[in-house]
């Protein structure tokens, strides 16, 4: 008999928390992808509790969506991030504020 | 022969009409003549109706010819109709008669102006709406006669537009009788909702069930109306003003009839004010004011007109104080007289003037008597009729009006007398520095103080009888205003015809029944001697004088001051009311508020846009931040 | 459920393995679009030849076309049968999903031709621009039609990733890659949200099927539902994102700015499409049993957005930006129908978006017209006197903004009408008089660019010949709008040539006159939302 | 909670992995956020996913753990890497020096309610979900029942994750491909919004009139 | 099949009686016209005259045949035809003309071929002919809906065209005076569609149908505040439109502003649609409302005339005095609608017309004064009777209309009006008779500044010009209907009385007023007969 799920689920909760306070501050973009992922993860840890908790294996599957999804955003993720690059080389999330009002 | 009724006022009507269409075209003099014609067969016709009334018996001396209805809606129900009885057709008579004399004197008082033919379409419209006032069987038929006399008279008034003070003068005219009409119009809701009809004899019909407080506002709106119409204190000012307009104007519409109407009026509603004599008291006090006042005014003016202005207040002051006594046929009978001899007043000023060349300032007249034999004359029939001189009628029936103010409250004869003194003072006064002492006029001509008379040359300035077509109105007036004392001679119940004829509608005399003859015989000697008096200072004090500050002052000159303090007390202050309101409370507050709202946007926009500030992390801030309020609410409301 | 558990014992009783049955008809539209998309990179990467972007541009249209067809046949299945699911209950086929597939094919083939004029006139050739839109596109209609949690986040992530780049397509303006850096950043962020909100959902319901989840909700009453509201409310949240509903909207100026025209007119069409569509039917059809729940929290969504919207468009200088906060306006307009929470409600969104998609697209195809080569001319100001130099563009781009506005015998009209409509039926009157009252400001914007394009005018000034002559290349169709230019006070003027593509013309000319028609004739529509909406 | 309770029935040896795995991904969260240098966050990214992993295998996820490490580890991080490198933007960055006020704060104390929110929405009672719709863990191998599940109930979203693929790619290649003329210079998106408010409108009487109603 | 909107009202008006339908006709008729314009090109000025002239006379002939077809003494709608427009949300084409409806229609058909045949726009005649028509077709719709939301939309449409011809062919300040007029309007009447549909759907709730017709949701029974809420949100609409005080900040400009087409229309036409709804829709639909609220109405009313006379006299700008002066007109009617007397409606609801004609003939007046010196300036002008006086006796008899002098048709909606008022709200009527002097006041001051004095022509100006025959002729119609409705608007007030009185019996029966009527309930005859020897 393992630990209850609570545990996980509170774990996966700061997992999460961490990851988007990370993204609001961190300046570099790289960084704020990253903590993207940790909150995604936060979610996968959440889903597969759940699946043991509720002994379903549907949490497990929605895991691995979550992963092909989580691989195509970094993608084009770092694909745009490239794209500012290659205008203005190690820009941060901060010096891209040209649109607002 | 009675039904021919409803062509009094459309003579006139149609006069006005042609005149109006192709007044132009015919031109001057035929217009003048067609319209006079129009006025004259309407006297005719009058003359006819009153026969055909008179051949009624007494009781059965009251007829009303339904036109048409004006509208009708649930239950105000308004139907223009004629009411044909012994009043109205006095008025209607006296009305059309004095009209066709003047139509007739205009033709050749306006025979040098441009706009012949036009002021002929005025005047026939002034008859046509006058007689709707007098004839009409309602309130609101009257009203609209009386309103149509005002509009008439403002545009007479204002004949010479070109010159900014007959402009003015006729918007004054026009607004102090909205302001009277205001009255007017109050008082015949008051009428309506009460009695629920505005008909004359149905509204008299239901006094009953009015109720005292009600009778008196509606006595006292419809005075209010009045006093604009015939320039009564607190409206008179008006009536000076409007000596702006053309003589004949003066003579017809602001001596003879229009200004007549708010007696007429008084008369009309008897019923009413029989029930409430307080109401009438205070008409009657009023009226023994305005007639002192505007008889003291009269005593200082210099402009001929504007003395025969004065003087037609102050006669009509005599005329509401009799209303206000309860002697409606007092008032009739001195209106009746008055007409005569103040048309006939006037228009001899009106020759003075024509001949003196449009010189107005009794200053600068003098010695006329020898030259226009034939306007001395009647003038000075006009003078004794108005100062009361016996045997001409003003005698009599300034006589009548006095007996019956003492049998209301002495006082009120005493000011009346007072003013009789007067009266006969400041004729005479005038009729002094007109006719006789010495000519001023030529010494005036070397001064040359008016430009336009300065350019044409000595020689052209004349003066003489006017043409036959003026003169002899003149004489027909003479001898009208000499003889029509006798239509009511009090000392004798057969001889009191005026009374007889109109007690149906108005009632009784109540002095001639109230006073012994010897009374009476009194009364008539104590007026004469007030009369001849007045002639007599006049006399001393003006034979050879010209000038006498002490008993001119400017006081007296400029009326008491009333206009002034109307001026300061009332039009500035409104005026500055007005520019506030539009400056500040339609601009500032009404329209200030509609753009501050909007403005109140576009701020919250503007410091709206501060949060958007273009950090991608504020935003994440911003997305997080709503996360967080939303999860909050829902743990606000999870069960469990 | 019983299905569900059905399949389950199959599964687990026989030992084989045993696929479901898949009813190509009912993904057929989706499938049409993704393999035309395929096809499409197909030829473009075997360059027998290099196609000009106008092919792809007909090629998108005729793919979206026959989309459209297909889905029609899926109604009339609905109508004789009913709405069932297919797939293993993933995919659920109603009136709602096809009144969706028809608006995005609808989308799909106007800004087509809107991208059309664009590419060619900042001559970028290739056919991946087309094919990010289709792939949005499948994206949004597999959202409408999702009847899966998982479904709809990897739908929404299909539709979402594409408009990231479309954002980002014009890399000769730094704006543009800004544009698309915030919105990758922020929307993987809430995506993020929203997969652990669908997370959190799973473990309160047990399941991420819609229809299992409203069973288990209508059998059993649950005594603690903290997480399930939760999941719920994090979901709201990332559906908020997709829509731009305040504060989530942040994102929307900044994005719609940066990004090429064309582009803007299509996210702002078809995310607002694909995100109400899954909001509507998770919120709608799944959850109605917590209404009193999360009702509350989109009526204070709606009134932010309305209002918010409406005021800070008021103080915009920039054209794209305007529209951007009057498209946040129109947001908040399609949540009073969903605040509502009855079918009246959710007919009127549908209608509300379907007229709202129109209009957007049309209006950032003038935007983009107006913009000029390289994109960049879209202050207020450039839109001065418009009327003297492009009489046609100027009226037809009144039009539009009068719809917007919300002016009778325009679509808009009814659209606002229905929405109000609903949330008065729903009792919420608060709320329809903020609406109302946001309506009355919003105006302000719109006729403030109305009059900046017709008030400046010499007043006798004959209209010079040659500046008609430009429209000589309408189509007979769009030469029908030709007498409309003449609606107005201005006459004559300068005659500043803009180059206007056919392309664009054609795809105005389809934006416009639907909004002018069904504002007079206004029964199709209205009974066509009405019914999806009936089709549940 | 109850903690210790569940605790105690839980075996030592789960309760070590739980605690050991919970640490590493902790602490390697936190790393990631707080490493000055990226290369350092995204090597403490690895040690978050690995913690990830072995929670997986203790829930009886050996496949996902598998495709964690393999996936994650193994392909998106050394993404993240090449990416680092080819851009050479592994500058330090100033964690504690935020360039303005207030987001650090704000950002810590929403992370602070986050957390206390989640949690007090889980308050003890956190799955209330249905059992096994899906089908069970237990029986057979985890992919055995990953497989069934993903080619029967999750059939289409199977599908679908191919156009996210595709996605990917033309995105990538979109993204990746260099302007076709090189006028990279600042455009005037920026200017447009240097001018002052008026004078977008400045010269036009009515363009004036036309705000008046709101300015005035 | 409700396809084409033409076709099947057409149909539908057709099908409910089987006579010509006058009113669909009287609708359609300027918009078809609209259309044909559009195609003409836009060189060809002649051809878009014609066309507009023959389409406006058409309306006003049909509109003629409808005052001969009209019954009078019938209460109710006549000519009705209904016809399903959007039957999923129960909105139909449904058209009817009675008492207080006809007399505007009849105005409005009037007046537009009126300001179509003065109207001296040169440039870019098409686009203006067109927006004039649209507009005459919003307004007829306007008054002949008898669906909600039909009168909405084509309330709301005709702010479209006046908004465009404001801009488009206005004077100086014609962008603030444009754009404040319609965000002002718009923004007011966009509750009154939150009101539409809140009472739709309270009478759904009541008897199971949805309906936007006013015949059947007047017999909507309302709590206290409903009442009161949606009568509010109508009447912020109408108040504004009409306008009332203090709402008419945007009448000024726009009066000012317009050509002299959208002048004469706004103020005699589409102000009558604010005065109209407020008869219509607030009496009909909130009797306790009405009753509740008189008289904070009352009081505004009141307000605006003396206000209104106020301003008006410190005016220098002709328009702008005449602005003002109808702010005070309209005050008027205003306190004659929610005096709920028969005599005081009807007489508001002539008044409306009397208005209409009146200010419609002043303006003309005016802008002919003005294509002659080119100013409205009121100090600028003097003396011009010397030279045109045929135009000074025109202006004279419009200005004494306006001023309300019996014989003229002013005086008797204003009596009606007043009379009418002083059975209930006796303070009211006395305070509003004293706006009968102000009126006076600052309309003989603008004639005698203007018309009275030396004619002084400024430096190389031509001697004023007097009135052309065509201009004569454009009047002419207007004077004559002044007059003859002053002498004798019997039968004009007896098509409209009897539907005031089924109105106000309606708002009698529903709210039982508990008016003071000196013991006397309301509508009681006295049994007094006007006694007459004919």
């Amino acid at each position: 008999m393992s630990i209850s799920g609570e545990w996980y689920l509170v774990l996966s909760a700061v997992l999460f928390t961490i990851g988007a306070v990370g993204l609001l501050v961190r300046r570099n973009v790289l960084v704020m992808f990253m903590c993207v992922e940790l909150m995604l993860n936060a979610a996968n840890l959440t889903f597969v509790t759940f699946a043991r908790e509720l002994n379903d294996i549907g949490g497990q599957v929605a895991v691995f969506f979550v992963l092909v999804v989580a691989a195509a955003e970094v993608v084009v993720g770092l694909g745009i991030l490239v794209a500012i690059f290659r205008r203005k080389v190690g820009a941060t999330a901060d010096d891209a504020h040209t649109l607002k009002g | 022969m009675i039904h021919a009724a409803f062509l009094i006022p459309a003579l006139p009507l149609a006069g006005f009409a042609i005149l109006l269409l192709c007044g132009r075209r015919l031109g001057n003099p035929l217009a003048g003549w067609i319209a006079t014609g129009f006025v004259g067969a309407s006297f005719v016709v009058t003359i006819i109706v009153f026969a055909a009334l008179f051949a009624r018996s007494p009781d059965t001396r009251s007829f009303t010819q339904y036109l048409f209805t004006w509208f009708s809606v649930d239950r105000m129900n308004v139907g223009v109709g004629l009411l044909i009885d012994p009043l109205s057709m006095t008025m209607a008579a006296f009305v059309t008669g004095v009209s066709a004399l003047i139509h007739l004197y205009s033709i050749g008082y306006m025979e040098h102006d441009e706009r012949y033919s036009k002021f002929f379409v005025y005047m026939n419209l002034f008859v046509f709406a006058m007689l709707m006032l007098v004839l009409a069987n309602n309130f609101l038929v009257a009203f609209f006669g009386w309103e149509g006399v005002g509009v008439v008279s403002y545009f007479l008034i204002a004949f010479w537009f070109g010159r900014p003070a007959a402009a003015s003068a006729g918007k004054k005219a026009m607004i102090y009788n909205r302001i009277g009409d205001a009255g007017f119009l109050v008082a015949l809701f008051l009428i309506f909702e009460k009695t629920g009809s505005l008909t004359y004899s149905v509204v008299f019909a239901h006094l009953s069930s009015v109720g005292r407080a009600n009778l008196i506002a509606i006595a006292l709106l419809l005075f209010l109306g009045a006093c604009g119409k015939s320039a009564q204190i607190p409206l008179f000012p008006w009536l000076a003003d409007a000596m702006e307009g053309p003589t004949p104007v003066s003579a017809l519409i602001h001596a003879a009839t229009m200004v007549t109407a708010g007696v007429y009026l008084m008369c009309r509603i008897n019923p009413i004010l029989h029930l409430v004599p307080d109401a009438a008291h205070t008409i009657a006090w009023v009226g023994a004011a305005t007639a002192f006042v505007a008889a003291t005014a009269a005593c200082a003016q210099r402009d001929i007109k504007k003395v025969l202005a004065y003087s037609t207040v102050s006669q009509l002051g005599f005329m509401f104080l009799a209303a206000g006594c309860g002697a409606y046929v007092a008032a009739i009978f001195l209106m009746l007289t008055h007409a005569f001899y103040k048309a006939l007043l006037f228009l001899g000023a009106g020759s003075v003037i024509h001949a003196m060349d449009d010189e107005q300032d009794i200053k600068k007249m003098g010695a006329l008597r020898a030259l226009m034999p034939i306007t001395a004359i009647t003038c000075l029939v006009g003078w004794f009729s108005i100062a009361g001189v016996p045997p001409f009628s003003g005698f009599w029936s300034k006589g009548d009006v006095l007996m019956n103010a003492w049998s209301v409250a002495p006082a009120l004869w005493g000011i009346g007398a007072v003013t009789a003194f007067l009266t006969a003072y400041y004729m005479g006064r005038q009729y002094y520095l007109v006719f006789l002492g010495t000519p001023r006029w030529s010494s005036a001509k070397e001064h040359g103080d008016v430009a336009m008379k300065a350019v044409d040359h000595e020689s052209s300035l004349h003066p003489k009888d006017a043409r036959k077509v003026m003169t002899v109105p003149l004489v027909v007036l003479a001898v009208l205003s000499g003889l029509a004392g006798f239509l009511d001679l009090p000392f004798h119940p057969d001889f009191v015809f005026l009374e007889r004829w109109l007690s149906p509608v108005v009632g009784a005399n109540l002095a001639h029944h109230s006073f012994s003859l010897a009374a009476t015989w009194a009364f008539s000697l104590v007026d004469a001697a007030v009369a001849l008096v007045g002639v007599g200072i006049a006399a001393l004090v003006w034979k050879s004088a010209v000038d006498r500050k002490a008993i001119e002052p400017r006081f007296l000159y400029f009326a008491w001051f009333v206009d002034w303090t109307y001026d300061h007390a009332i039009a500035r202050p409104s005026k500055v009311l007005a520019s506030f309101a539009a400056t500040v409370v339609e601009m500032k507050m009404i329209d200030g508020a509609v753009n501050g709202i909007a403005a109140a946007f576009r701020n919250t926009g503007t410091k709206l846009r501060r949060v958007q500030s273009g950090y991608v992390r504020n935003y994440a801030l911003g997305v997080l931040g709503g996360a967080v309020l939303v999860i909050a609410y829902v743990v606000f409301r999870a069960r469990g | 459920m019983t299905g569900i558990s059905v399949l389950g014992t199959r599964l687990y009783g026989a030992g084989g393995l045993v696929l479901p049955h898949v009813n190509y008809t009912t993904i057929l539209p989706e499938l049409i679009v993704l393999g035309g998309m395929l096809f499409m990179l197909g030829i473009s990467a075997m360059r027998v030849r290099s196609f000009s972007t106008q092919f792809y541009a007909v090629l998108t249209a005729s793919i979206a076309t026959a989309a459209l067809v297909s889905s029609l046949y899926l109604w009339r299945d609905i109508e004789r049968h009913g709405p069932f699911t297919a797939i293993a209950h993933s995919i659920d086929i109603d009136g709602f999903a096809v009144f969706f597939l028809v608006l995005v094919a609808v989308i799909l083939i106007v800004s087509s031709f809107v991208a059309a004029g664009y590419l060619r006139r900042e001559n970028i050739g290739g056919c991946e621009y087309y094919a990010l839109a289709l792939i949005s596109g499948s994206g949004a209609m597999l959202m409408a039609s999702a009847n899966d949690l998982i479904l709809i986040f990897l739908s929404l992530e299909i539709l979402s990733i594409p408009l990231y780049v479309m954002a980002g397509f014009d890399q000769r303006r730094e704006a543009s890659s800004e544009a698309a850096m915030k919105y990758f950043v922020l929307g993987a962020f809430s995506s993020a949200i929203f997969v652990y909100g669908i997370a959190l959902t799973y473990g309160a319901t047990g399941s991420t099927n819609l229809a299992d989840i409203a069973a288990f909700l209508a059998k059993n009453d649950i005594v603690s539902n903290g997480v399930l509201l939760g999941g719920l409310g994090l979901m709201l949240v990332g559906f908020s994102f997709k829509v731009a509903a305040v504060p989530f909207h942040m994102w929307t100026p900044d994005v719609y700015q940066g990004a090429p025209s064309p582009a803007t007119g299509f996210m702002g069409a078809m995310a607002k499409a694909g995100g109400f569509a899954a909001l509507l039917r998770v919120f709608v059809s799944s959850f109605p049993a917590l209404r009193d729940d999360w009702q509350p929290i989109v009526w204070v969504l709606a009134a932010l957005t309305l209002l918010v919207g409406a005021l800070l468009a008021l103080v915009q200088r920039d054209m794209k930006r305007m529209l951007a906060y009057s498209s946040i306006n129109h947001a908040g307009f399609i949540f009073l129908g969903l605040q509502a929470v009855t079918a009246r409600g959710v007919a009127g969104s549908l209608y509300y978006l379907f007229v709202y998609a129109l209009l957007v697209i049309a209006s950032f195809a003038i935007v983009d017209v107006i913009g000029g080569k390289g994109d960049s001319t879209h202050d207020l100001a450039s839109y001065r006197g418009l009327y003297q130099r492009q009489p046609v563009l100027a009226v037809v781009f009144a039009v539009v903004l009068l719809a917007q506005a919300g002016i009778p015998f325009t679509t808009g009209f009814f659209a606002k009408f229905y929405v109000i409509e609903a949330s008065v039926d729903a009792h919420s009157y608060a709320l329809a008089v903020i609406a109302m009252a946001s309506a009355a400001i919003a105006t302000f914007f719109y006729l403030r660019v109305v009059f900046l394009m017709f008030g400046v005018q010499s007043a006798n000034a004959a209209v010079p010949r040659h500046a008609r002559d430009e429209f000589a290349g309408l189509s007979p169709s769009v030469g029908a709008l030709d007498p409309v230019l003449t609606l107005t006070g201005a006459d004559g003027g300068t005659n500043v040539a803009l180059s206007i593509s056919n392309w664009t013309k054609l795809a105005l000319f389809l934006c416009v006159a639907p909004t002018v028609v069904f504002g007079i004739w206004a029964e199709p529509i209205v009974s066509f939302a009405q019914h999806a909406s009936l089709l549940f | 909670m109850g903690a210790p309770v569940v605790f105690a029935t839980a075996t030592l040896p789960d309760a070590i992995t739980f605690a050991l795995g919970a640490a590493i991904i902790i602490i390697g969260a936190l790393g990631v956020v707080f490493m000055r240098n990226p290369v350092h966050s995204a090597l403490m990214l690895v040690m978050t996913l690995f913690g990830v992993a072995v929670l997986f295998v203790e829930e009886n996820a050996q496949f996902l753990a598998a495709v964690q490490v393999i996936v994650y580890a193994g392909a998106i991080v050394v993404l993240f890497l090449f990416v680092i490198m080819l851009l050479g933007v592994d500058r330090q960055e100033h964690v504690l020096a935020d360039s303005f006020k207030g987001q650090r704060l704000v950002a810590f104390v929403l992370g602070i309610f986050v957390l206390i929110e989640v949690v007090l929405l889980g308050n003890g009672h956190w799955t209330t979900g249905a059992h096994s719709v899906q089908g069970g863990l237990r029986g057979r191998s985890n992919v055995v029942l990953l497989g069934r599940s993903i080619f029967t109930s999750y059939l289409l979203p199977f599908e679908v994750t191919s156009a996210l693929l595709v996605v990917a790619v033309i995105g990538a290649v979109v993204l990746a491909r260099r302007p076709g003329r090189a006028d990279l210079g600042d455009d005037d998106v920026g200017a447009t919004h240097g001018k002052d408010p008026t004078d977008a409108y400045g010269e036009s009487g009515d363009a004036n009139a036309a705000e008046k109603v709101s300015s005035s | 099949m409700h396809g084409d909107l033409l076709f099947s009202v057409s149909l539908g008006a057709g099908a409910t009686k089987h006579t010509f339908p006058y009113l669909t006709a009287l609708i359609l008729l300027p918009a078809g016209a609209a259309f044909v314009v559009l195609l003409l090109p836009r060189r060809s000025r002649v051809a878009i005259r014609i066309v507009a002239m023959a389409a406006s006379l058409g309306v006003l002939g049909i509109a003629a045949s409808v005052l001969t077809v009209f019954r009078a003494g019938d209460g109710g709608y006549q000519m009705v035809s209904a016809q399903p427009w959007i039957a999923p949300l129960g909105v139909s084409w449904d058209i009817g003309v009675d008492g207080i409806s006809l007399f505007l229609v009849v105005l409005s058909a009037l007046l537009f071929p009126i300001t179509l045949a003065y109207a001296s726009e040169r440039t870019n005649l098409k686009a203006f002919t067109v927006w004039v028509l649209i507009l005459e077709t919003g307004c007829l719709g306007s008054f002949l809906s008898l669906d909600l939301l039909f009168f909405f939309l084509f309330f709301e449409t005709t702010l479209v065209p006046v908004y465009f011809l404001i801009g488009g062919w206005g004077h100086e300040g014609r962008g603030y005076a444009a754009t404040k007029f319609f965000l002002y309007t718009f923004a007011a009447s966009a509750m009154m569609l939150v009101g539409i549909i809140a009472l739709v759907f309270i009478h759904q709730s009541q008897t199971g149908v949805t309906t936007f017709d006013i015949r059947a949701l007047e017999q909507t029974r309302l709590s206290g505040t409903a009442s009161v809420l949606l009568f509010l949100s109508f009447t912020v609409a109408f108040v504004v439109k009409a306008p009332v005080f203090p709402f008419h900040t945007w009448s000024p400009d726009a009066y000012r502003e317009a050509p002299l087409a959208g002048t004469v229309i706004l103020a005699s036409i589409m102000a009558k649609l604010g005065t109209y709804g407020i008869v219509r829709f607030d009496l009909g639909l909130f009797p306790h409302a009405v009753v509740m609220l008189a008289p904070l109405l009352l009081t505004l009313g009141v307000i605006g005339i003396i206000y209104g006379g106020i301003v008006a006299a410190v005016q220098h700008d002709l328009k702008r005095l005449v602005a003002y002066s109808s702010l005070a007109h309209m005050g008027f009617i205003v306190i004659g609608a929610f005096a709920l007397t028969g005599e005081s409606v009807s007489g508001a609801v002539l008044e409306m017309v009397n208005h209409g004609l009146y200010t419609a003939a002043l303006f003309i007046l005016i802008a002919m004064i003005y294509r002659r010196r080119g100013t409205f300036s009121i100090p600028r002008l003097s003396g011009l009777q010397h030279s045109a006086p045929v135009m000074a006796g025109a202006f004279t008899v419009v200005m004494l209309a306006s001023i309300g002098v019996p014989g003229l048709n002013g005086f008797v909606g204003e009596f009606l009006i007043l009379s009418g008022t002083f059975l209930t709200h006796r303070w009211w009527a006395v305070v509003a008779t004293a706006g009968v002097i102000v009126a006076a006041v600052y309309l003989l001051w603008a004639y005698q500044q203007v018309f009275h004095g030396k004619e002084a022509p400024r430096d190389n100006e031509p001697a004023f010009p007097e009135m052309k025959v065509r201009e004569g002729l454009v009047l002419a119609p207007l004077i004559v209907l002044i007059v003859v409705l002053g002498i004798y608007p019997k039968p004009v007030l007896d098509r409209i009385s009897p539907s005031v009185d089924a109105l106000v019996n309606h708002v009698v029966a529903v709210a039982h007023p508990k008016i003071p009527l000196n013991g006397r309930p309301l509508h009681v005859q006295l049994s007094v007969k006007e006694h007459v020897t004919k």
